[in-house]
């Protein structure tokens, strides 16, 4: 098992775990807690499973980087809509489905 | 076997899963912190140091920040307000 | 060489406009469409003009050839997008640029989030590259729940932070899916992963991610539990966006995704699947829409069950013979068109008789047949073609599903189209209905402005006219697809 | 509550399960992307092969990134002009940590230029970079040092498109001898890089410094909000 592979699995686990958080929890921090979580698992799939047997790539850093910046722009812009929604309604959680 | 490697991805499954547990809000954005500073670290591992940087001053750094200060909009003292029990956990 | 400069200006110039827009002053930012829309629609034409001319073609941004850089495809599908989106976008504009002036100034952000929103769009009908999908794909999500969240009532803000989770999962599954893919492959080109593709458990997982992530964004039942509120609390020209164009790229993306793997990789038991789920949202979002009491409800739960219909294409396409799937894929293009344009028209003609009432309750347009023709005329013409009905373009995207489904000997779906017909039919009879009753409930009626309901009839006669005309767009988008020009 | 548990249990298995399925059994893959980046690496204009994919080979990615950020700005601007907000009251009055910030804040931009120099041979570059502006700059709000360039909204709108802009302007003017988008000549693709990265890095640390800045400050409460709601129906 060379040591990208376990990157790689631990990234499995991470957006395992993550996508369960990301479900099972009400509080919309939480939520967004889960979703950077499942992003860095997915983020280390995919460097740790490219450079697996392969050696460094870079293409798939590029692509993290992109990835991370993206991920900080929906949390952001997540966080402005919570911290709104809050504002108005006093709740930190969605209203459930009629 | 790369013993190493192998602690410190069992540590960020193990950090990531107090974050997501946590009881007290507070402690669990921290703990997001650590486990971002330790995704860094995996980054360090994977010999890709630009991901490293990124994630220690974009992910872990900037969204702890923006995270925190959420928290604390969400914890001001106020005044009557009793009716969301989620937030007093 | 002109040619090269009409692909980049499809997105650069929606991002140039989205950022100026920012720069200028409130009132300005609606006079910038006067710049944009003519210079997009040239560009669209032009496109056009050189597919038909020189056949599609790859362009390579950068210069750097497919598996190290960026291509983009410009073949008869992502130009018959563009011109779609260019169509209804502008429209969408002209509207909103009249609609807007009752809401406050900050319903001007709805200009700089319209262009990035487009070069979003843009960007994804061009796309060969599958992480670059992914790029475009936040680009457009973000702009749609931005869109969403513009009013900043309660009910809007919740609406975008439940769209905006579902957009955010439906992106990392995808992001996860195209981890896989190149952990396989080592390349992101669709060209390449074509070549490459073969059966294994890695792809099957990855497009199961992939699938799973796009349904999601696309919102085919059971996951649209997002999509009634964005799109039917949001501004009106935000919600004939979102629901004529936006969930379309996410269908787009899986439409491409599924040829590129090929028949050896995409399983008959999944297209079933697919074609099942859209079968479910045919029947239950036809039957949610006919149990709504607010307008623009309706029209929302209508998009749920014309999703259904788009589904199709993969039980239609996967493992039948070359005749059927191109009726299949001939049946499905008209019918996305088709429904962009009339889902458009409709949204839009619904705004226009809530603004002619003063409520959204279906109920409070007792009587309204006789105040505004117009408006509800509009609503008809763009009814008729999401009920299926001759001559209009959903009429010829059925009649071509019908024939594939036939031809491969799928009778099943058979009942899908017949049935769904007959729920769009209900709901749109029901908002009918209570027009032309005569009541006590209102004897007059606000009077919108001309350009709110010239520019939906505008769209509704094109939801008619391409049904007519169906022959040419059906070869334009044949050109450069596996399923040949003729 | 205990239904969503379970299946949000049962998917997260699901997911997982067929995850490491993928995992064990993924074949290597025959294109070698590695080998074709090294290959270009001398026509890339930059000696970093990161900052060569990030800039050069897919700088579309790039551009379209910068997009997503701009739009998390976009929407939080929008937001905050139809929620209005009282002025903020920020700053926490320490006279220590203001003595910190002095000798801090120039070594903070002494970090930044270094990192952004740096992309184009070794880890570094506009990301990184503008984060650490960033960080300059909410640490000058911490300490209620009250700029009035970072106030004035026309300047720090400009600054925002900055760096899209240039990244554009760049990409459409070296079309010019009829080469495709964001082709850039060899002999100056070093320096339309570091020209694209320098207005990159302002606009970025700008826009992680505005979407720390354009949420609703401490000041506001719900009660308030809905106190309001309740005067104009």
């Amino acid at each position: 098992m060379s040591s990208a592979l376990v990157f790689a699995w631990s990234g499995v686990l991470l957006f395992g775990l993550g996508l369960f958080g990301f479900i099972a929890h009400r509080h919309l921090l939480r939520r967004l807690l889960a979703f950077n979580i499942m992003g860095s698992g997915s983020f280390l799939v995919l460097i740790g499973l490219a450079q697996d047997g392969r050696g460094v790539d870079h293409v798939p850093h590029a692509m993290v980087i992109t990835g991370i910046v993206v991920a900080v722009a929906s949390t952001a812009l997540a966080l402005v809509v919570f911290r709104r929604w809050y504002r108005a309604s006093g709740r930190t959680d969605l209203p459930e489905d009629t | 076997m790369p013993w190493l490697d192998l602690l410190l991805g069992l540590t960020l499954v193990v950090t990531a899963g107090m974050a997501l547990a946590a009881r007290d809000m507070f402690r669990a954005v921290v703990m997001f912190i650590v486990f971002g500073l330790l995704v860094a670290l995996a980054w360090v591992r994977l010999q890709a140091p630009d991901i490293a940087l990124a994630e220690a001053a974009i992910g872990a750094g900037l969204t702890g920040v923006l995270l925190l200060d959420t928290l604390g909009y969400l914890r001001r003292p106020f005044g009557s307000r009793v009716d969301n029990p989620e937030e007093r956990e | 060489m002109i040619g090269l400069w009409s692909v980049p200006l499809l997105f650069a110039l929606p991002l140039a406009l989205g950022i100026l827009s920012l720069l200028v002053t409130p009132a300005w930012r609606p006079r910038l469409i006067f710049v944009g829309l003519p210079l997009l629609a040239v560009a669209s034409f032009d496109v056009l003009a050189r597919l038909v001319v020189e056949g599609p073609r790859i362009y390579e941004l950068g210069g750097w050839q497919a598996p190290l850089g960026i291509n983009l495809v410009v073949d008869g599908l992502a130009v018959g997008m563009i011109l779609m989106t260019t169509l209804v976008a502008s429209l969408c504009a002209l509207y909103a640029r009249v609609y807007l002036r009752d809401y406050p100034p900050s319903s001007s952000f709805f200009w700089p989030l319209l262009w990035l929103l487009w070069a979003g769009m843009n960007g994804i009908w061009l796309a060969e590259d599958i992480f670059n999908l992914y790029v475009g794909l936040e680009v457009m999500g973000l702009a749609a729940v931005g869109m969403v969240a513009l009013r900043a009532t309660p009910q809007a803000l919740a609406a975008a932070m439940r769209y905006l989770l579902a957009a955010l999962l439906g992106s990392l599954a995808y992001l996860l899916g195209v981890a896989l893919l190149y952990a396989t492959y080592g390349t992101l080109s669709m060209a390449g992963l074509h070549e490459a593709a073969a059966p294994n458990v890695t792809t099957h997982v990855a497009l199961a991610l992939i699938i799973l992530g796009l349904l999601l964004k696309t919102a085919l039942f059971p996951l649209h539990a997002w999509l009634p509120p964005a799109h039917g609390g949001a501004l009106t020209p935000v919600s004939a966006l979102l629901s004529a164009l936006v969930i379309k790229a996410s269908f787009y993306i899986l439409m491409r995704i599924w040829l590129v793997l090929g028949p050896e990789v995409t399983p008959i038991f999944t297209a079933q699947v697919l074609g099942v789920l859209g079968a479910g949202a045919v029947f239950y979002g036809g039957w949610m829409a006919w149990r709504q009491h607010h307008l623009k409800q309706l029209v929302a739960y209508s998009t749920v069950a014309q999703i259904g219909y788009l589904f199709l294409f993969f039980p239609l396409v996967t493992g039948t013979g070359p005749e059927a799937a191109r009726l299949a894929w001939d049946g499905t293009l008209m019918m996305l068109v088709a429904h962009a344009l009339a889902k458009a028209a409709l949204f839009l003609s619904a705004g226009n008789l809530i603004l002619a009432v003063g409520s959204t309750q279906i109920s409070h347009l007792v009587g309204i047949s006789r105040f505004r023709p117009m408006s509800l005329f509009s609503f008809g013409l763009a009814g008729v073609s999401l009920m299926g009905l001759p001559p209009s373009g959903g009429f010829t995207g059925k009649w071509l599903l019908l024939h594939s489904a036939i031809l491969s000997g799928q009778w099943w779906w058979l009942i899908v189209l017949f049935l769904g017909g007959l729920l769009s039919a209900a709901y749109i009879f029901k908002v009918f209905r209570m027009s032309f009753r005569e009541g006590p409930q209102i004897d007059r009626s606000v009077t919108p402005p001309l350009t709110l309901d010239v520019t939906a009839l505008i769209l509704a006669s094109a939801a008619i006219l391409i049904g007519l005309t169906a022959h040419l767009p059906l070869f334009w988008l044949r050109l450069g697809s596996a399923f040949g020009a003729g | 509550m205990s239904l969503r548990i379970v299946s949000a249990a049962l998917l997260c298995l699901a997911v997982t399960g067929a995850l490491a399925w993928a995992v064990l059994d993924r074949p290597l893959p025959e294109e070698n992307l590695p080998e074709r980046v090294a290959a270009a690496m001398p026509e890339s204009g930059v000696d970093h092969p990161v900052t060569a994919v990030l800039l050069n080979f897919r700088s579309y990615d790039t551009l379209l990134e910068i997009a997503v950020l701009l739009l998390a700005v976009v929407v939080a601007l929008a937001l905050r002009e139809a929620q209005p907000d009282r002025p903020e009251q920020m700053g926490l009055e320490n006279p220590l940590l203001r003595a910190v910030m002095a000798w801090l804040l120039p070594l903070i931009l002494i970090v930044a230029g270094f990192l952004l120099w740096a992309g184009s041979y070794q880890p570094g570059g506009a990301f990184q970079a503008g984060s650490v502006l960033a960080a300059a700059g909410v640490l000058l709000r911490l300490a209620g040092v009250t700029t009035a360039w970072l106030d004035n909204a026309t300047l720090m709108r400009a600054g925002l498109a900055l760096g899209l802009l240039t990244f554009l302007g760049v990409g459409l003017l070296v079309m010019i001898p009829g080469v495709p988008f964001l082709t850039y000549p060899l002999e100056y693709a070093g320096t339309l890089i570091l020209l694209i990265e320098l207005t990159l890095t302002l606009s970025i640390g700008l826009t992680l410094i505005s979407l720390f800045r354009l949420t609703p400050p401490y000041a506001d409460d719900p009660d308030e909000a809905r106190e309001q709601q309740g005067k104009t129906p």
